[in-house]
């Protein structure tokens, strides 16, 4: 059986989030991908037992994350209205 | 048996520079980065967790809540201009 | 007596931090030479702005990979240097177009657009909590972490929140109220210099102060963006 | 060749550019230098994690501010922390003995919490920020201070104003 | 650095007035010689001190548009900031960076005395001044390479390095020409001179008349001196010793100057700042031969 | 051996700010006096009235900068005299160049409300310039750091020079040229200054110059 | 440097032109025809060639005097007395 330390755990997560969040064209994709790579960034810190940073950066991690929408879904209602998009 | 004092700074060191250089590369020669912001606004998360993982490498873990906190207040700042910019049809 | 004092503070930088230094700044050159050479090829101003970040973020490097406290003292005056400079850059980018299109003639009108509320679950169930749990952990700390944090909690809370009835004058009450926390930590240093057997006081005042300071001016961003989408 | 060069500098556009350019091949030429880090530095700090397992194997509670202990212990003036600033002054070391009560209460429950200990009042940062390098804090807040004036100014009496100009238009 | 005392007061006044007339009549000189090649008789040589006692007496007019303190408060800081290098370069013997910082705020006196009268032309005269402080800063720093050569800025230190070791004008030839190409540019009529080219009528002077002007010319004539004896101090240290070689060499030095600006046409303003960078370059190649 | 004698000559007094000392030589006492002067007389001046003509038309109109604008303007120029005496006097290479950047940061503040496209697009310009300055300014600071050990110019001064240092120094020289806007990057500068305004644009001058002539001040104590 | 040791001989020579300048436009308010040498100003100026290798200041005085006179008047008298100066000075 293999085991994997949580730490290669930590690091498999953030490469996969990376590279699919770079090479993802669609802002939707792209942001679902960084979570993944957000959670790995919040389980390496954990690796390192900090637990006070991981919660402050998970709750940061989160509003960067809603702040990225609203402004993917002002500029799509922009573009909507005007007529650029259907 | 990861050795914490030893071996995992040497993990997060790499991952953080790998991390970094492949988000520099993403954001600058991205897929479709050049035709919109937000794309490579999201781009630009990549290499802010490289960072951030240096700064944890190196134990500087107020740093690193610092950078994740102004990482915020640049996404704020960025996203008001884009979407006046896109409002006056001047981001393209 | 701690038995350990010696151990705890080593006199020379750890000789891991040392093995990292010629790495990382080569890393920092590649970074920064990738960073530059995008801007170098881009033309739309605003794409400029971002990429610029990527420099920023190889000065970073660079200062971090001293591995010291003072090299972690140093990195954030440098980030609030460019946290500083993109948002008056970015402002003046905003007030050049609008300039710009003014001149040309066309109706600023066209500009107007209507917002509606956006409607997601999660703004109504998580955001305010996380927006209270970031500004109570932001007053536990002090200094410009606290600030950012406390600033990041209430950000997030305005700039999705509700309509509200905040005027401008309420604006420049809280731009007041900020300048009255800056004069308080300003005195607080002064008491650090002047008279450091009383720094308790002074610690307070300095940590206190900026929190308010920068809290408040974050806040006042938040405001400013609600103010602009949700009419 | 030299005149178009410099007519090329006189665009604004071209500026950026063209410096970037410049620190590009500055930096390119700085990487033939082999860099080394001079290990007899101000403020050392230890090694990463070492604090925590020290803290781990429970030798002291005082370990539990890992990674941000420096020593001394709190409101003592006969114990201070450990600090090496360039010039010595009598007052070092104090804030980074000192711990507020709810610090304190924090360090007894878990080694977990360092960073929030340090970021309360007291600690090394507090002491390098606020007290041996208390001027560049000064700076940095007066940078963003500015900037938020720059900013706000433009907002409040340029475009927000033509904005508002242009609802009341509408509402009449 | 010799150390003022509080008896010296009127020494430094004598030593300020004596500067004040020699520097007008090399600039007479200067002026008189270009009138004689170009085969005109020419003022007679007191002209250009007679023309700054001549403005003292005028009436002084100030344009309504000015803006107002900054109008006077200028003029009055250009005539200040040379008198305070006279005093402490040639007196007092004091560190060179001052000249450094005095040319640097000539050049920001003749961009605000250009904008503070708000003429059209007086702007756009003071826009070049701001393209000319580009090009001749890099020439100030060439002299700085004398720095590398004697490790001391303070100039009693680099004429008893002079003293030991020879002129500097020997080991730092390409030096000495940017510095004597700045010289040049600060000299009336110079091929460089775009901030008062007959293009622009008078360039940023063109609004300043009476005791302002006289104000003016009298900074303009103690900053000619100040830049000639940095000049020569810097690199004949170890020749001219005395004040009266000092006095034979400025003259001879202005005589070369007129020939100068007489033979050379005027140059466009980047042809301008194009050849001045390519003087600094030259001095900073200096670096790598010598 | 202490190079800021050589230069500057005595050190006429210091302010202990614990690991920050700033100094007085007679160099910067002069620079200081005249940064006073100028900031006091620009902060007091008014704007002038800059006459305008135009082809076609007989009449020369005066334009002025708005009141408003004008107490905005005048609060940076004030700002940005008090940076520069910071520039001139500071004794530790980190606040030079935090120094640097508010004088970068207050400089383009004065041009921020002016509604000419072109201005605003030459201000625009400079603020990226300001914002890449960033890496070399404080990355060439913390190389001297890693390669010296300390910050303090007063130490610094009395160190050999080494290969590193001069790729630092180098750094530092491109940060504050662009961050001064001073030659061969000025293109931005020239179109500001065509601004209206005199006071406030005569101090982005005043303050480029300064900072010039300090930074070359810096190099020397490195070197 | 103390250059106000020269201060007399630059405020003699300064009066002297000014001098000149002044007392020939009495003398020849005409239009400038003719070259001749003249003869008070030659009497001058071999004065002040004289004296310029006894007392420097008045013999730079007088000599000014010619130097200073209206454009076109004095030339050759100056020469002259400049050069019978430099005789005496060598001769003597």
């Amino acid at each position: 059986m293999v085991m994997i330390e949580f730490p290669y755990a930590a690091v498999i997560l953030m490469i996969v989030g990376a590279i699919g969040g770079l090479l993802q064209t669609r802002p939707i994709d792209k942001i679902l991908m960084l979570a993944v790579l957000g959670d790995g960034l919040i389980s390496m810190i954990a690796a390192y037992q900090y637990l006070d940073v991981a919660m402050a950066s998970s709750f940061m991690t989160f509003v960067g994350i809603i702040i990225i929408m609203i402004g993917l879904i002002r500029t799509l209602e922009i573009k909507k209205a005007r007529g650029e998009l259907f | 048996m990861i050795s914490p004092t030893e071996t995992l700074p040497w993990i997060s060191f790499y991952l953080g520079i790998a991390l970094l250089v492949i988000g520099s590369l993403g954001v600058v020669f991205g897929p479709k980065a050049s035709k919109e912001p937000i794309i490579r606004l999201i781009n630009l998360t990549v290499p802010i967790t490289g960072i951030a993982l240096i700064f944890i490498s190196y134990n500087y873990t107020l740093t690193m809540l610092t950078i994740l906190s102004v990482n915020t207040m640049f996404y704020i700042i960025t996203i008001r201009a884009i979407i006046r910019l896109e409002e006056m049809e001047a981001l393209y | 007596m701690n038995p350990l004092a010696d151990t705890v503070v080593p006199t020379l930088v750890p000789q891991i931090f040392v093995n990292f230094y010629p790495i990382a700044i080569v890393i920092a050159i590649i970074t920064a030479v990738v960073g530059l050479s995008g801007l170098i090829l881009e033309r739309n101003d605003f794409q400029k702005i971002l990429i610029i970040q990527i420099p920023i973020f190889a000065m970073y490097l660079i200062v971090s990979a001293v591995g010291t406290d003072l090299a972690e003292a140093l990195i954030l005056p440098g980030m609030v240097v460019s946290l500083a400079e993109l948002l008056a850059v970015s402002e003046i980018l905003i007030f050049r177009e609008l300039t710009k299109r003014e001149k040309k003639g066309e109706s600023p009108r066209v500009m107007n657009f209507k917002y509606d509320q956006i409607k997601m679950e999660v703004l109504k169930t998580a955001l305010p909590i996380t927006s209270v749990v970031c500004v109570i952990y932001g007053v536990i700390l002090t200094g410009f972490t606290g600030g950012a944090v406390a600033g990041a909690g209430i950000l997030i809370y305005l700039f999705v929140g509700k309509v509200g009835g905040f005027s401008h004058e309420f604006w420049e009450e809280m731009a007041g109220i900020s300048g009255v926390a800056y004069v308080f930590w300003l005195l607080g240093f002064l008491i650090y210099f002047i008279a450091p057997q009383y720094w308790l006081i002074a610690l307070f005042m300095s940590g206190g102060g900026i929190i308010i300071k920068v809290a408040l001016k974050f806040g006042l961003l938040g405001i400013l963006g609600r103010e602009e989408y949700n009419r | 060749m030299i005149g178009r060069i410099l007519n090329s500098l006189a665009e604004p556009e071209q500026v950026p550019k063209v410096f970037a350019f410049a620190i590009m091949i500055v930096l390119l030429f700085s990487l033939t230098s082999s860099f080394h880090l001079n290990s007899k530095q101000l403020y050392p700090k230890p090694a990463p994690q070492v604090q925590l397992e020290l803290a781990k194997q429970n030798i002291d509670i005082s370990y539990n501010l890992a990674p941000y202990n420096r020593g001394g212990t709190p409101l003592d003036p006969e114990n201070l922390g450990t600090v090496r600033s360039q010039y010595q002054t009598p007052y070092e070391g104090w804030i980074t003995g000192y711990l507020t009560p709810f610090s304190q209460m924090l360090r007894d429950i878990s080694y977990h919490f360092g960073t929030t200990i340090l970021s309360h009042p007291g600690g090394i940062l507090d002491e390098i920020l606020y007290y041996t390098r208390g001027l560049d804090t000064i700076l940095e807040t007066t940078i963003l201070f500015t900037a938020f004036t720059i900013a706000s100014w433009v907002i409040i009496n340029r475009t927000e104003k033509e904005r508002k100009e242009e609802k009341e238009e509408e509402n009449n | 650095m010799i150390y003022p005392t509080t008896g010296s007061l009127i020494y430094l006044l004598l030593e300020i007035i004596s500067a004040f007339i020699f520097g007008g009549l090399l600039l007479g000189l200067h002026r008189k010689i270009i009138a004689r090649i170009q085969g005109r008789p020419g003022p007679p040589i007191i002209q250009h001190l007679l023309h700054t006692f001549k403005f003292y007496i005028k009436e002084l007019s100030i344009p309504d548009t000015s803006s107002l303190p900054l109008y006077i408060a200028i003029v009055l800081s250009l005539d200040g900031v040379w008198i305070l290098a006279l005093i402490t370069v040639p007196i007092l013997l004091g560190p060179f960076g001052i000249v450094i910082m005095c040319y640097a705020i000539h050049k920001v006196s003749e961009h605000g005395i250009g904008l503070a009268s708000g003429s059209p032309y007086a702007k756009t005269g003071s826009s070049r001044a701001v393209l000319s402080a580009t090009a001749e800063m890099p020439l100030i720093v060439a002299p700085a390479l004398v720095f590398f050569k004697t490790h001391t800025l303070m100039l009693d230190g680099i004429i008893t390095y002079q003293l030991v070791h020879g002129s500097l004008f020997m080991q730092l030839p390409l030096c000495a020409l940017a510095t004597f190409v700045l010289v040049l540019s600060k000299t009336p009529y110079n091929p460089f001179g775009i901030v008062w080219g007959k293009d622009i009528v008078s360039g940023h002077k063109t609004e300043h008349f009476g005791v302002i002007r006289g104000v003016l010319m009298m900074g303009e004539i103690l900053g000619f001196f100040v830049l000639l004896w940095c000049f020569l101090t810097i690199f004949f240290g170890g020749i001219i010793t005395t004040p009266l070689a000092y006095i034979l060499a400025m003259t001879g030095v202005t005589v070369l100057l007129a020939f100068i600006c007489a033979l050379s046409p005027m140059v466009a303003p980047y042809h301008s700042v194009m050849i001045q960078w390519m003087f600094a370059l030259l001095a900073v190649l200096n670096v790598i031969f010598v | 051996m202490n190079d800021i004698m050589d230069l500057n000559g005595f050190v006429i007094g210091h302010i202990p700010f614990a690991d920050i000392v700033p100094y007085l030589t007679p160099f910067s006492l002069a620079l200081v006096s005249t940064i006073v002067v100028f900031t006091v007389f620009l902060a007091l001046s008014n704007p002038e009235l800059r006459s305008v003509a135009r082809f076609r038309e007989d009449t020369v109109r005066t334009v002025t900068v708005e009141k408003k604008e004008a107490r905005f303007r005048r609060f940076m120029t004030i700002l940005c005299g008090i940076s520069l005496i910071g520039v001139v006097t500071t004794g530790d290479l980190f606040n030079f160049a935090l120094f640097v950047s508010l004088t970068g940061i207050t400089n383009m503040g004065i041009f921020a409300g002016i509604k000419d496209s072109h201005v605003l697009d030459a201000a625009f310009q400079y603020g990226l310039v300001m914002m890449i300055c960033t890496l070399p300014l404080f990355g060439g600071v913390a190389i001297t750091l890693a390669k010296t050990g300390t910050l303090s110019l007063g130490v610094l001064a009395g160190m050999p020079s080494n290969p590193i240092l001069n790729i630092s120094r180098t750094l530092i020289l491109v940060g504050a040229v662009g961050e001064g806007a001073l030659a061969p990057f000025f293109a931005t500068k020239v179109e500001m200054i065509r601004a209206k305004g005199a006071p406030y644009i005569n101090m982005m001058h005043l303050s480029s110059l300064m900072v010039f002539t300090r930074v070359i001040e810096i190099l020397f104590i490195l070197g | 440097m103390p250059y106000f040791t020269y201060l007399p001989h630059l405020a003699f020579f300064a009066l002297g032109t000014l001098l000149g300048l002044e007392v020939s436009y009495k003398w020849h308010s005409e239009p400038f025809v003719v070259r001749k040498i003249e003869l008070i100003p030659l009497i001058l100026a071999l004065i002040g060639g004289g004296l310029m290798v006894f007392y420097v200041p008045i013999g730079l005085l007088l000599i000014g005097f010619v130097i200073g006179m209206r454009p076109g008047y004095g030339v050759y008298e100056t020469i002259i007395g400049i050069l019978f100066a430099l005789i005496l000075w060598v001769t003597l």
